[in-house]
């Protein structure tokens, strides 16, 4: 029987600049999502708040999740299993909305970014598969 | 004997709670967008139109569930649901109480159909399930209907396909028509359309095959009905997925339906605004 | 390529997890319980037998999921499991070891065949688990086999149907078949057989019944597939709805299967303990 | 549409001497068996055990639910909505084996129902329906 789990998973890897978030993704970041959780609580928040890389000592992530948390890298915290759902209560904490937050990974100023959804969003023109480059 | 009235569509941005928490309705970003609720506000007000209870498909965002706990479908089965602290804290809105009778008839009924369904009995809801409730109904003392949570995941992939998503309606249709109390139940799909709001692609928004999707809940929903994962996530943004819940809304209603009102804006937020409220020909 | 191999049903007894850890299995109660499982913990230490991983049907007692979490269908993905604390502390046998990788393509696979399955990562396992592989493994220092957690609710009604069960064990045989790794894979199902551990009923044990049930899962298992819930529950004691997880592991096999094994022995606590080793001719 | 959930859950009502768990009685036990799962906690248990009426306090039961728990009276508690998997937490806080507690339901003596349980059990003759009598 062919495996429809890897057919299906496959596709997903053709859309460019995107990263879906598969079981894949999701055992990578496993901890790295739930340690973005914990930001959930007002009192993990103020602990946060104080103390960046103190907080980051009970949470089994890798050193490179660190950093990126750290860094505030989101393309790079995507590419290490963390889901924007999860990374939304890290940057709620430092007061971004999801406009400002979702500008960073695009490569655009939050100016740009706010211009082009103004204008319509981004066109699907192009950027629908790498294969097909439609 | 319940009856299924009606179906409503609406993305939840985020935002839009915001906008109404903060009153900032009137402003030029916002108005445009609340307008076109204007009517369905009006509308669900009607005694013919008022739902006693609403089944409200929507997902949830990493706020009830963590990645310790991923349920396909989840039906909230408690008396009432507090809204969640996403991070910026609770909403001001009114808790989502629930017909708990009915919501516990409405799993049993679609258990019976062999669906696998998670009941849940404590959890808080985040904006998915609150921001269309401050959409339809503004801001109450009490929300003026009670509130079903059913939440879909369509977070971690493989999500349910649309026609999982569509069979689930039909079962809903069912348990809806076998609940002797006299109810007028409304079934709700929430999220979409385009938007995506990770990667160097954020931002993506396709208004054409936004209105082409609405057109079909109408025309052809059951071409919606077969459409793969991967042209929600192509077509429409890796968030446009949440499509897929309409689904689950349109399934639950009849072959042919009626659209009372329509509505699209973009943008809120990172995302294509889209609103339809259908009925039963 | 994956290859599901076996299936193998037991009865999961708590007082058999008892008697092992406390070294009883020579008394005279217990001897003749066990003695029923010497063929299959000889048979399955055979190179050809001897399964890497086992999809381990089997319902929680209240141990991970309590009031408030009832997913009819749960697969455990996470790297490992612990023994619950059910009440006297945990069973002292060895931390459950995953294939998760495998685990995770189960749940995948599942879902995209339209099973509406909860993912678990974090949750302890208990009697309905851990008996059984004592049954089958003796007292290991490590369990020889990775194990898949899948929890089925029996508890709270309605429990998901015969057929869902059978359709379930259809879709996981597909997982298996279609997972690239060489795997020997087995699925055990387990619970049953007649028991009732409540009310003035308590006790019931029908071996009519059972023994027609082992008969048929070689001879009629379709007639077993439509049996209503009804009838397990006034034949066969409360409990006895355990035995729908025996159909998962039924479903998954082929349409012809060979009985290798057969135990059956009344009483173990307040049950009819029953055991079966089937193989695919 | 007929309503089948009420024609699924009619036939329990049927089997004598036998509480289904339905989703009615899950609904009317649900503080008492959530006090239940909590004592598979030892340091709950040993709260409890010190002082059973002022444990009972923290818990939204009925005073019927907590007079049944007081008093062991476990086909009581199957009638206001307690489950045996959950009651098992109590009697095995009580150190009770399932057979000791579960024959406390049956009118008979721990003796006697474990000499019907040697002899092969209860038989269903008799006891499969209440409007049958078989
Ligand atoms: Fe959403
Ligand atoms: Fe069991």
């Amino acid at each position: 029987m062919a495996d429809r789990v890897s057919e299906y998973l496959a596709a997903f890897d053709d859309i460019p600049g995107t990263r879906v978030y598969t079981t894949k993704r999701a055992r990578q970041g496993y901890w790295l999502n739930q340690f973005c959780m914990s930001l959930m609580k007002a009192e993990n928040r103020k602990r946060w708040l104080a103390d960046e890389r103190a907080y980051l000592q009970d949470w089994r992530m890798t050193d490179e999740q660190k950093d990126a948390v750290l860094a505030r890298d989101y393309n790079r915290l995507l590419d290490l299993g963390g889901n924007i759902y999860f990374l939304a209560k890290l940057f709620s904490t430092d007061g971004l909305s999801f406009v400002q937050a979702v500008s960073t990974m695009t490569g655009m100023s939050e100016d740009e970014y706010k211009a082009m959804m103004m204008a319509g969003g981004r066109s699907p023109q192009g950027v629908r598969s790498i294969k097909e480059g439609n | 004997m319940a009856r299924l009235t009606a179906g409503i569509a609406s993305s939840h941005v985020p935002l839009l709670g915001v906008g109404i928490d903060q009153g900032k309705t009137e402003e030029d970003y916002f108005k445009p967008i609340y307008a076109g609720y204007d009517w369905t506000r009006e509308w669900i007000t009607q005694p013919d139109n008022k739902p006693d209870v609403v089944i409200l498909v929507y997902n949830d965002h990493a706020s009830a569930f963590d990645m310790n706990l991923i349920p396909t479908f989840a039906i909230g089965c408690a008396d009432e649901f507090q809204p969640a602290d996403e991070g910026w804290g609770p909403r001001p809105v009114p808790t989502v109480k629930n017909d708990a009778d009915f919501a516990w008839h409405v799993a049993q009924s679609l258990i019976l159909d062999e669906f696998d369904m998670t009941i849940i009995n404590d959890m808080d809801v985040d904006h998915g399930l609150t921001v269309p409730l401050s959409l339809m109904f503004g801001q109450p003392a009490e929300w003026p209907a009670k509130i079903v949570p059913l939440a879909v995941n369509v977070v971690t992939y493989p999500v349910p396909s649309g026609n999982r998503c569509w069979m689930l309606g039909e079962a809903i249709a069912r348990a809806v028509e076998s609940y002797p109390e006299d109810l007028n139940v409304q079934v709700w799909g929430t999220g979409g359309m385009s938007h995506q709001i990770q990667g160097p692609r954020a931002g993506l928004i396709n208004q054409e095959w936004d209105q082409r999707f609405l057109d079909d809940l109408t025309k052809d929903p059951q071409r919606l009905r077969k459409l793969p994962h991967i042209e929600y996530l192509r077509e429409t943004g890796s968030e446009g997925i949440e499509m897929v819940m309409w689904l689950i809304m349109r399934g639950a209603l009849g072959d042919n339906v009626r659209e009372l009102h329509r509505h699209y804006h973009v943008p809120a937020s990172n995302t294509a605004v889209g609103h339809v409220v259908l009925e039963n020909c």
